[in-house]
């Protein structure tokens, strides 16, 4: 419970700032956001290695605590700040001084929503986490109000938001009728080795609600526009941190909740959905030339990998897939801060614009290189390593079927390495003169650029992290659910 | 009724129309839960719980759409969802 | 006997070519060649002095109290171990054919290096370019087949085997410049690689079978054919060479294991000694200088292959097939070079081809040897006439060499009449040519005699066949002769324009040569060479009706060439019109050359490299490409899924959700 | 840690990144690449003498200067190193090669990139012959393959953007399924209820791989590796990756990459999983005999020298994996002999050819010719490289494949005496004839491009090798006539004597 006091406390601050503080110090509000957000997540960290890490659970059962849901929101946080961090040159915008406060409330209350999903163990929190998560997205992805783009992205954004929670709530009621409760282990003991239709057909309403927002194939069609439409700095946050929380909260469900019917029903179900997801994400990223909306398909492959690590069903996996959305988050922000560090300088965001960059601004682009080296999975660079992890676990789950699985995983990692390299090609090797003159980035994007770089270079090589997360969920509450 | 919503959802050109088509398939959700909860599960009150918070989130959601296509509609002064094709592929 | 003198045999060749080769460009022309020739001549000592002590000391390890010659191994020392058993030493193996062969080699490699002083520059006695190099290669070569001849295993031989055509290949394309040159040292390196092959093969089964590399070892095997075939117990060397001797081996396509590796080892001699059908490199080799010709296309290397059958005489005793082809190949090759080369405008060509009938002549007589008939008279004949053929070959090769140096051209059109220009290379011309033609005293007469009457033993077809080639070695070698230095005077033939002898670096080893050739042929052969060492006086074996019956042969043949060709006449022509299409086919060698050609350049080129190299881009490569080809249009057949209308995202989202439940209540229920 | 002699090998050249970094101008850049390569080469003959001390010492164990520390300890991942005669061999070649490539690309644009990639590539080739634990070993593997990429994109020639994505991207493929075959044998690398390991020497011992997995692990693996072994029909990506690529890079891919492949099948797939070695053997026996006289055959209508180069590279390498499969002492005693052969004259080739075409700017031997007026010193060296290639005694070539074709034999004759098949007596009897092919493909690029008439008036202006050019290669080739002249030394190297029990299964040992 500490943590979303916490950050209610922070919002408060915020608020409170943004409404009662002079004109004129408002400048320093992002910065102040972004402090703030550090001291905080350094608390959490405190909690983390506090030695309290048993399970707390408040609102008789609805919300349950514990070391690694800890452990998960403080990696949310980190790349929280990174983002913080890199959307400080655009929050001091001129185009941005009337709304600056608001973006980073309802930030804010994104965060909050997502914690409650993750920690979520009723359904009616659920829910609640799931709609503060994505509305005010909405919102913030409509910010950029003189942008065309924007709007479209926002409408197409709502529209689908809403609709996908229509028809997830639509599940939660099947699933009611089938359990008689909504609190997760009275389902999961209610299911227990029962499969009626209209089960599955609750279980796919609710992978679908949730799939959407993680963007799995195909609940995945709103991603690219949105992405694309969105303001960079929204767009990092978008594909990064709501990603990652729902993953975990994927994993929460699927685990305390369905657990009881894995091997029957879903684990097919996530067994065809990240075969689609990978291949069609890859399939897509292909063919983009507009940076933000080819790194909106690299995220949805992406995110087929982190779904292998649910579908390993193991501590393993768990881990692996903490590890991965950690690593992912930091090879994105990255990626996506050398995009809006280019975008708000020239506002060039077409990938035929990077050519022969390395002449005008080598360090961007070697920045650029690592992460897209980090999301292609090669070593030294963490993405190898949390690649390697995730498959390790997956293949641990031992089915031939995963065997097979994890191949065609492996395959498209091969595709995917190709448009990773496009884009390294058009940095490095094309010899046609660079539209993008040499300019110096803010020191602010220059910092996250620089934390995210050393993210992507010492995370892999550092064992302790993943040793850490490990011991984490090895004695975590899913252990229980794990054993088949 | 959920269907209904479905249906209009998915053939409505006009916004405004979609999102109360949305609202149709929302409260039939809403009516799920208060019908499940009074048949199946007499006992707890889990399920109304539940439609009165779905219903604040429904309010919510159209508060948020409502406000988005005014803004859209400022911008191109249109509000049919066909239009909306820039992004794609 | 001491270590120190093998070893400097092989050693002061190899460190001449190293030396010469690194810093000869550094030195004097004249000071390379002269470092060369000395350094031939030391070896020269050193090699007479050993075959000496081989021979004449008599010591305990050399001859035993029966008189027999023995085998004796002076040092071995492992280069290479596969197994246990199987291992490659570098030793030097002194027996009483290496001894003979270091004789050889070294005197015809002197002669040669002494004669290049003078042949390799031109009138004005400016040096060749590369001049260094050429001495360079010589001693390259001289090292190679040294260590060849003293080779104590079968690999040893192979590797040294591999040297010699490296070098012979080096020699041949002297002049780089030439493209003649370079396609004829190609030529040879691949024809004889491709022998090579079936030695290596050959070898690679018998050491399996046997056990071992070790000449000593696979030739002191009892003398037994192979009568019926089970399987060979493979445990020790030991057991399987009992298996082989009690004739253990499983038949492979219908011939014992033995006969392919022994087979396949007689191509690779086949190869190195130009037999049919591997003879097509030896007349191209031509293009090199003339003392390389001399050394390595007509004294050593070409014998190379005489050598190795004769090394494992044993082994081919015990596989009576093997023998019998050997004897078939050379016969048929002996006939066919002698017809070529009466047609041959280039001398030294003709020679070349004569070269080529002679070594069949060798290989005929081992094929014939059998202890039976006058204790393996063959072996000891071939090996004779290995001898003396190296000295009048080399003498008639230095010869021509001499002739084209003053001429500078090849073809006999451009020479006629020159005795009285040219009186050494005349006479020295002149007793090469009775020589070969086996004219009684000179060398060559008491060598083929042996072989003629080893083969009228074995059997008189055989011995009628190469009667026969024997008429006609006498008669082209005349027509040669003659062709040179009679038949009519060349009109512009005065001043110092004129055709001269030449310096004395060049005329000395033909006297030398010449000089052997006469001595050469009373030497007691049989007391030093024979097939298992035993000694015996060949006298005893001569047979005078047959040395009469060859005598008179020659004789006529000689006779005949004079009538046609002593002055000129319009014989030839007659002759040549008489048999049109004989002579055609064989002017132009019965076209072996054409068809090389085909088979290489149509079938292997044409029709496995190219279909094979666009098979590999078109079709392997194509493959790896369709993978990107089809990914990419697999990525534009879904472009319409990213519509960018709302509705159609929220319908796929629909139908996705249905699906997923829908196909697993199907697969449920 | 750095008690350990081995972890040097991957410290230098990071060291050398270092050094890198601080480099002003070409002259120290150079300095740095120099004194690093000399002291790669230090250490590793250091290594050499040190190890046949101690063997002679009496030391039995399959692997030395073993040391291991953890890594990742919920997936038992170690750094683990460890050296036998094999990994020394290859030591010893990929530090003359990296010394050799250095002086090759003495005056490459952009230097300080340049080296930087190329010695990030040399650190994964040292830490992958170090190391025993397949999960570092593997990470080597992908660090030295990508700098690839870059180094043909920016520094090739020709169509070089195509080829540098066909050659990542088809040795990616390689490492995909190299990676599931990797993760499945630590599945299975120890028996039920044991600690998994990743360590090669643990899995030997525990030799617990179930035996239906084998059959599905074997050919992941050995295709994954063959593929950088360029095994037929997996060979693609090395012609064009090699005609696109500068001179060095060519060097170090086909002198040392290569060999990676070689020698993971030999390391990781024949020692993990014996029995599968020998039951699908003929299967891949049969590919790697068709990749030998495949390329050869290939080589003989090629005219682009590069081209001609990379199909022997495709002929030689086959013959590599060839003679690994059959699983004979002799014979894979043969193949770390080809791969120190092939390593050597085919970076000394690559040179030689870097250095023509640098002088007459193109690699068509149909547009030259009599080169050896023009550059004698290189055309030498052109004639031993070809020499040493088509198998010359003295030169290392000879005894590689003498080896091969001895063991090959001796395993195939025993097959068919034992009526077990006569496919690897068919098959080496083929693989012995691509001595022939290949002389003849030798011959004619020496016939065209050395020897004749010169064929373009200009290149009589051309200049001959500059003393940094004389220096890479001769280093080379008195390296190619060490081996071939003391074959017995490496051999003696390479001995199966202190190879792992599990050998025993193969009839080896």
């Amino acid at each position: 419970m500490k943590q979303e006091i916490g950050l209610l406390v922070i919002f408060l601050l915020v608020f409170l700032y943004d409404t009662f503080m002079p004109k004129n110090s408002l400048k320093a509000l992002p910065v102040v956001t972004t402090l703030l957000m550090v001291v905080f997540t350094a608390l959490g960290f405190g909690i983390c290695y506090g030695g309290n890490t048993s399970a707390v659970a408040a609102f008789g059962g609805m919300y349950e605590t514990s070391a690694v849901v800890t452990a998960i929101k403080n990696i949310l946080n980190i790349g929280v700040i990174i983002v913080l961090i890199q959307s400080i040159r655009w929050a001091n915008g001129e185009l941005m001084i009337m709304r600056r406060g608001e973006f980073y409330e309802l930030l804010l209350v994104t965060l909050f929503g997502m914690y409650l999903m993750i920690s979520a163990r009723h359904f009616l929190l659920f829910v609640i986490g799931l709609e503060c998560a994505s509305l005010p997205l909405a919102a913030m992805v409509a910010f950029d109000k003189n942008r065309y783009e924007s709007h479209e992205a926002a409408v197409k954004y709502i529209l689908t938001a809403v609709f996908s929670s229509a028809i997830f709530m639509m599940g939660l009621s099947f699933v009611y009728a089938c359990a008689g409760s909504l609190y997760f282990d009275k389902i999961y003991n209610a299911l227990y080795g029962e499969h009626t239709a209209m089960l599955v057909l609750a279980l796919a309403f609710v992978i679908s609600g949730v799939g959407f927002k993680l963007s799995l194939v195909p609940f995945h069609l709103w991603t690219a526009d949105v992405y694309q439409g969105a303001p960079t700095s929204v767009t990092s946050y978008l594909s990064v941190i709501s990603k990652g929380a729902t993953a975990f909260a994927f994993l929460v469900i699927l685990a305390q909740v369905f657990g009881s019917i894995y091997s029957q029903v879903w684990e097919w179900m996530l067994y065809a959905l990240i075969i689609l997801t990978i291949t069609v994400g890859n399939l897509f990223a292909i063919r983009q030339r507009n940076m933000k909306r080819f790194l909106a398909f690299s995220s949805i492959s992406q995110a087929g990998y982190i779904m292998l690590g649910i579908i390993a069903y193991n501590t393993m996996g768990v881990a692996a897939m903490m590890y991965y959305i950690l690593v992912y988050i930091f090879s994105n922000l990255a990626a996506f801060g050398v995009i809006g560090a280019i975008e708000n300088a020239t506002g060039k965001i077409s990938m035929d614009d990077y050519r022969g960059l390395y002449k005008t601004n080598p360090r961007l682009s070697f920045a650029m290189m690592l992460a897209m080296f980090s999301l292609a999975g090669i070593p030294p660079f963490a993405g190898f390593f949390s690649k390697f992890f995730i498959f390790t676990a997956a293949v641990g789950q031992g089915s031939v079927a995963i065997y097979v699985l994890v191949l065609i995983a492996l395959i498209n990692t091969i595709v995917s390495l190709y448009y990773y390299l496009l884009v390294v090609k058009a940095m490095f090797i094309s010899d046609d003169e660079c539209t993008i003159a040499r300019f110096r980035s803010a020191f602010s994007e220059r910092l996250g650029m620089w934390i995210a770089v050393a993210g992507i270079i010492f995370l892999g090589l550092l064992s302790p992290v993943y040793d850490y997360l490990l011991d984490l969920t090895a004695d975590s509450s899913l252990l229980a659910y794990f054993i088949r | 009724m959920f269907c209904c919503g479905l249906y209009g959802f998915l053939t409505r050109r006009n916004m405004i129309a979609m999102l109360v088509s949305l609202e149709l398939m929302l409260n039939a959700v809403d009516m799920n839960f208060v019908i499940f909860n009074r048949f199946l599960f007499p006992g707890a009150m889990e399920g109304m719980m539940f439609t009165l918070f779905a219903i604040g989130i429904a309010a919510a959601e159209t508060a948020l759409a409502i406000a988005i296509i005014i803004n859209i509609f400022r911008s191109v002064h249109n509000i049919d969802v066909r239009e909306l094709n820039q992004m794609k592929f | 006997m001491s270590v120190t003198i093998p070893i400097l045999i092989l050693a002061i060749p190899l460190f001449m070519f190293i030396f010469l080769g690194l810093c000869g460009k550094k030195m004097s022309h004249l000071l390379a060649g002269t470092l060369g020739t000395l350094g031939m001549g030391t070896v020269l000592v050193l090699a007479y002095y050993t075959a000496f002590n081989y021979f004449f000391s008599g010591q305990a390890c050399f001859i035993n109290e029966a008189g027999e010659r023995l085998q004796h191994v002076i040092f071995n020392t492992t280069w290479l171990q596969f197994t246990d058993s199987l291992v490659i030493k570098l030793g030097f193996l002194l027996d009483p054919i290496s001894a003979m062969m270091l004789v050889v080699i070294t005197t015809i490699s002197f002669m040669v290096h002494l004669y290049s002083l003078g042949y390799m520059r031109d009138h004005h006695g400016v040096f060749e370019k590369g001049f260094q190099r050429f001495y360079a290669f010589l001693s390259l070569f001289s090292f190679s087949m040294l260590g060849l001849v003293v080779a104590t295993n079968i690999f040893q031989m192979y590797i040294f085997w591999e040297l010699v055509g490296a070098s012979s290949y080096l020699l041949i394309g002297f002049y780089y410049t030439k493209p003649s040159a370079v396609s004829a040292s190609k030529k040879a390196f691949i024809v004889t690689r491709f022998a090579d092959l079936g030695f290596l093969i050959g070898i690679l089964t018998l050491s399996y079978y046997t056990g071992t590399f070790n000449f000593t070892d696979l030739t002191s095997v009892p003398v037994e054919g192979l009568a019926d075939t089970f399987r060979v117990d493979l445990s020790t060397p030991e057991t399987v060479l009992a298996g082989i001797s009690s004739g253990a081996a499983p038949i492979f396509m219908g011939a014992s294991v033995l006969t392919w590796a022994l087979v396949l080892i007689f191509v690779g001699g086949m190869g190195k000694s130009a037999m049919l059908p591997l003879h097509i490199w030896l007349p191209d080799a031509m293009e090199g200088p003339t003392p390389v010709s001399a050394l390595i296309h007509a004294a050593t290397m070409v014998v190379a292959g005489v050598y190795l059958v004769a090394r494992l005489f044993p082994l081919y005793l015990m596989e009576n097939s093997a023998l019998v082809i050997v004897t078939v190949v050379g016969a048929i090759t002996a006939f066919y070079a002698a017809v070529v080369a009466c047609t041959q405008v280039d001398i030294k060509r003709v020679l070349a081809f004569s070269t080529i009938s002679q070594i069949a002549f060798m290989m005929v007589s081992l094929g014939v040897a059998r202890p039976e008939y006058h204790e393996g008279l063959g072996y000891m004949a071939s090996m004779f006439h290995l001898f003396t053929h190296a000295m009048f070959k080399a003498l008639l090769f230095l010869g021509a060499g001499a002739l084209i140096h003053a001429i500078g051209s090849n073809d006999y059109t451009e020479m006629h009449g020159l005795r009285k220009y040219m009186p050494i290379t005349h006479w020295t011309f002149l007793i090469g040519c009775l020589a070969i033609a086996g004219i009684i005293p000179f060398s060559g007469f008491f060598s083929k005699d042996e072989i003629l009457s080893a083969a009228g033993n074995y059997s008189v077809w055989v011995y009628i066949w190469m009667s026969l080639v024997a008429f006609m070695t006498a008669f082209y070698m005349f027509r040669l002769y003659y062709l040179i230095f009679w038949w009519k005077e060349h009109t512009v033939r005065e001043g110092h324009h004129a055709p001269h002898d030449q310096p004395w670096t060049m005329s000395v080893p033909l006297i030398i040569l010449a000089a052997i050739t006469c001595v050469a042929g009373f030497i007691p052969f049989g007391n030093l060479v024979s097939w298992n060492g035993e000694p015996y006086d060949f006298m005893a074996h001569f047979d005078w009706s047959i040395a009469t019956v060859s005598l008179i042969v020659a004789v006529a043949a000689i006779l005949l060439a004079t009538v046609m060709y002593r002055k000129e006449n319009k014989l030839p022509a007659k002759m040549k019109n008489a048999m049109p299409a004989l002579w055609r086919w064989a002017f132009h060698r019965f076209y072996w050359d054409e068809l090389y050609m085909f088979i290489t350049h149509k079938i292997i080129f044409g029709c496995v490299c190219r279909p094979l190299a666009w098979f590999d881009r078109h079709i392997i490569d194509g493959t790896m490409d369709s993978f990107a080809i089809v990914t990419n249009k697999a990525s534009n057949a879904i472009k319409p899924l990213q519509s960018g209308q709302v509705q159609m995202y929220v319908w796929l989202y629909l139908i996705g959700a249905l699906l997923l439940g829908g196909i697993t209540i199907l697969c449920l229920i | 840690m750095f008690e350990n002699i081995l972890i040097y090998f991957v410290v230098i050249p990071l060291l050398m990144l270092a050094g890198l970094g601080l480099c002003r101008n070409i002259r120290q850049i150079r300095a740095v690449a120099v004194v690093g390569s000399l002291a790669l080469i230090g250490l590793s003959v250091w290594l050499l003498v040190d190890y046949l001390a101690l063997r002679a010492a009496g030391e039995t164990a399959p692997m030395l200067y073993t040391g291991s520390w953890m890594w990742f300890r919920p997936l038992n991942i170690h750094l683990a190193v460890g050296v036998d005669g094999i990994s020394i061999a290859m030591l010893l070649l990929s530090s003359v090669i990296v010394f050799a490539g250095s002086f090759a690309s003495w005056k490459i644009p952009q230097p300080k990139e340049f080296f930087l990639w190329l010695i990030l590539l040399s650190t994964g080739v040292f830490g992958f012959f170090i190391s025993i634990d397949m999960f570092t070993m593997f990470m080597f593997y992908e660090v030295a393959l990508i700098p690839m990429y870059l180094l043909i994109g920016v520094w090739g020639s020709g169509n070089k953007n195509y080829s540098a994505m066909k050659l990542t991207l088809m040795l990616m493929g390689g490492s995909a399924f190299l990676m599931l075959g990797l993760i499945g044998i630590y599945y299975h690398s120890a028996p039920a209820g044991e600690q998994l390991t990743w360590n090669l020497l643990e899995i030997v011992d525990n030799a617990s791989i179930p035996h239906g997995w084998q059959s599905f692990l074997f050919p992941m693996t050995f295709v994954g590796f063959g593929v950088l072994g360029a095994m037929f029909p997996f060979h693609t990506w090395s012609p064009d990756g090699h005609a696109s690529a500068p001179t060095a890079v060519s060097m170090l891919h086909a002198g040392v990459l290569m060999k990676l492949g070689g020698y993971g099948c030999f390391r990781v797939a024949i020692y993990t999983m014996p029995q599968a070695a020998h039951e699908l053997a003929w299967i891949f026996l049969i590919l790697t005999g068709i990749s030998v006289v495949y390329g050869a055959f290939c080589a003989c209508v090629k005219t682009d020298l590069k081209y001609i180069n990379a199909y022997s590279s495709v002929s030689h390498c086959g013959l590599v994996l060839f003679a690994i499969l059959m699983l004979n002492e002799t014979a894979m005693t043969g193949a770390i002999m080809q791969m120190l052969s092939h390593g050597l004259m085919t970076a000394l080739f690559f040179a030689l050819i870097g250095m023509i075409y640098g002088r007459t700017h193109t690699r068509e031997i149909t547009q030259m010719g009599g080169m050896m007026q023009i550059m004698p010193y290189l055309s030498v060296c052109y004639v031993i490289a070809g020499m040493a290639s088509l198998g010359l005694p003295g030169l290392s070539g000879f005894v590689a494949e003498m080896t091969i074709f001895v063991g090959s034999f001796q395993a195939g004759m025993q097959d068919y005496l034992a009526g077990a098949g006569s496919l690897r007596l068919v098959f080496t009897i083929i693989a012995c004839c691509s001595i022939v092919i290949t002389a003849v493909y030798i011959l004619r690029v020496v016939g065209k491009l050395l020897f004749g008439r010169v064929y373009d008036e200009h290149h009589l202006k051309l200049t001959d090798a500059e003393w940094w050019e004389r220096l890479s290669t001769v280093t080379l080739i008195v390296c190619v006539a060490g081996i071939g002249c003391f074959p017995n030394f490496f051999n003696n190297l390479i001995n199966f004597t202190f190879t792992p029990e599990i050998f025993s299964v193969l009839g080896i040992k």
